[in-house]
């Protein structure tokens, strides 16, 4: 149903705002590969690039889109990037309604050249 | 012309629709949204139904508001404040008259009022405007109701979780046109027509 | 510290991204009067205008800003604004960095000249 | 001029430094920010000094590689990344001169990408800037580095946490800086300075 290359990859600050986000895409995106990472690797609050790197290569796609909260996990998804032989498009967008977006095109069938101009309406970063 | 006997029909053959036709207003919701209208929908005509089988109201307004109220707390969707709105404009209107064009129209201004939508953003206002239309000239009649909920599948989505798919919205019937397609068929079920 | 007569307002469909958000909030803004309304009345996926009113009650500021994620969210917000004596402002932007930006902002006894143009930056919906 | 002994006497300083600190760091993170900084950067070093007691590198490239990755991956705030990536500039320089001020400088290089930021947005990079920019000319002083470290109170913050304040960020000292004052006093104390 949907192009299993491209995934979403979701940053938090938060364990519980990446699980709850999951939860709000998973009722309108059952089939999109993805995949979160959120707080610090004790749970805190913060991020961990160890926690985004085992969530960049849980997530069956090759291609992923991801997003994130405050400024300090762009840091370490950049970080992440680097270190990464997949493709990772990062978003500067809001968080909750980019990914959540992101995710509905998706499941729909969208390519990534219909996604991102509605993301570009995201934009806030 | 609304009465207290035939207002409770109506919302007795409409619970049993929407109870009926629970899974496929999901899975038209599925698509293009969350899959919830049919359980969102049936979770507050459940409440309705039993409020109502608790303590009926003996006048129209009085129906009108409590069927309001049920589904603006039960459903838990986007339904829930528009068909109780919808409701609650009713009940207000209902003071003043109980012929069905002028109630619906009142419910109708609530609805895209709360929604802040007008026709032809594929929602449940496709239905409500054409049905009106029609009721404000002459007799409904199912077909007409069939047709319009039918039209939306051609629109593209502007409102509500449909509208984040864009395009990709276009093809799907628009679930809470669907729901209000059972409304005014149960309606007509309960001999309520243009006066 | 903070003007205690302006309080924040959250309204998510998942109750995990509402308290979520609640802890993100609380590290940087300890003081600003900030209640919650996340989910259903079972806390499934979606709104309770049962929970919001709670949570307009609960806050003690009788000034809110209210923040939420998706429409109906929004449409269950405007009903209980319209059921409320308090005065609540509902603002059209991201929710995680809307109500982050402010909550920050009221900590630090910013006035509602000073936060409002800030959010207009945030403005997506 | 960096030998594996005054860099792990630098490291070693750095380190009781932050710890001494701790809590004055996370107060100036208060106001402005989620008043971590403190415990983050004490969570960093203390993973950093384990780690080099457990096997101390015998070149300076690989124990400034190795404090890089402990940063990296223990600080959790955004100067996890940022002195992260600061290290792991200065290692890979390292191999190729290990003079002080061209170790820096590729230092906060990788700081301004990394942080996308430049010097006045009252960050970390607002003492690593005049430090070099001395250590370039000749020795450093302990005053210039405190003296950098106080300025940052007068701006006003674009990056970071203390970003989203606006106005209200100004009037206080970045906990990044105050931080980066006690790497660099910790780094004359170690006998590190112009060569
Ligand atoms: N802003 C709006 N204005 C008018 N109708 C809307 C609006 N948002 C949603 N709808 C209607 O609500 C229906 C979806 O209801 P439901 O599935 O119960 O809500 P949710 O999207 O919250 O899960 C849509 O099919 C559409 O007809
Ligand atoms: N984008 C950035 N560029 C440069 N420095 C930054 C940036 N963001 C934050 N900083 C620095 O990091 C410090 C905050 O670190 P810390 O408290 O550990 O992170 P967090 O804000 O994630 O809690 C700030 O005081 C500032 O010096
Ligand atoms: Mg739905
Ligand atoms: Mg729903
Ligand atoms: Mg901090
Ligand atoms: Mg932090």
């Amino acid at each position: 149903m949907t192009d299993q290359s491209i995934g979403v990859l979701i940053v938090s600050h938060v364990p519980e705002i990446a699980a709850g986000l999951e939860r709000l895409i998973r009722e309108v995106a059952a089939d999109v590969p993805l995949t979160i990472a959120g707080g610090t690797d004790d749970n805190g609050v913060g991020t961990s690039l160890t926690k985004i790197q085992a969530a960049i290569e849980a997530n069956q796609a090759d291609q992923l889109l991801a997003f994130y909260d405050l400024g300090s996990a762009k840091l370490n998804l950049e970080l992440a990037q680097e270190f990464s032989d997949k493709t990772i498009h990062l978003y500067d967008v809001a968080l909750i309604e980019g990914a959540y977006t992101a995710s509905a095109l998706l499941q729909a069938d969208a390519s990534l050249d219909m996604i991102e101009p509605q993301l570009a309406d995201l934009k806030i970063k | 012309m609304l009465t207290v006997e035939n207002t409770l029909k109506w919302l007795a053959l409409f619970n049993q629709a929407i109870q009926t036709n629970q899974a496929q207003l999901s899975a038209l919701d599925t698509p293009i949204g969350d899959g919830d209208h049919g359980h969102n929908m049936a979770r507050g005509m459940t409440a309705v139904t039993e409020v109502l089988a608790d303590k009926a109201p003996t006048d129209v307004p009085a129906i009108l508001k409590l069927t309001a109220m049920n589904l603006i707390t039960k459903v838990g969707g986007a339904a829930g404040p528009l068909y109780g709105t919808a409701f609650l404009e009713m009940a207000k209107k209902s003071a003043e008259t109980l012929e069905i064009a002028p109630l619906l129209s009142a419910g109708l201004a609530g609805v895209e009022k709360r929604g802040h939508a007008t026709v032809g953003e594929k929602t449940l206002i496709d239905v409500w405007q054409p049905v009106i239309a029609q009721l404000e000239q002459g007799p409904l009649t199912a077909e007409a109701v069939t047709t319009a909920v039918e039209a939306t599948a051609a629109l593209r989505a502007t409102k509500g979780r449909a509208s984040y798919l864009g395009e990709r919205s276009i093809g799907h019937v628009d679930p809470g046109a669907a729901s209000s397609g059972y409304l005014f068929t149960t309606m007509l079920e309960a001999g309520i027509n243009h006066d």
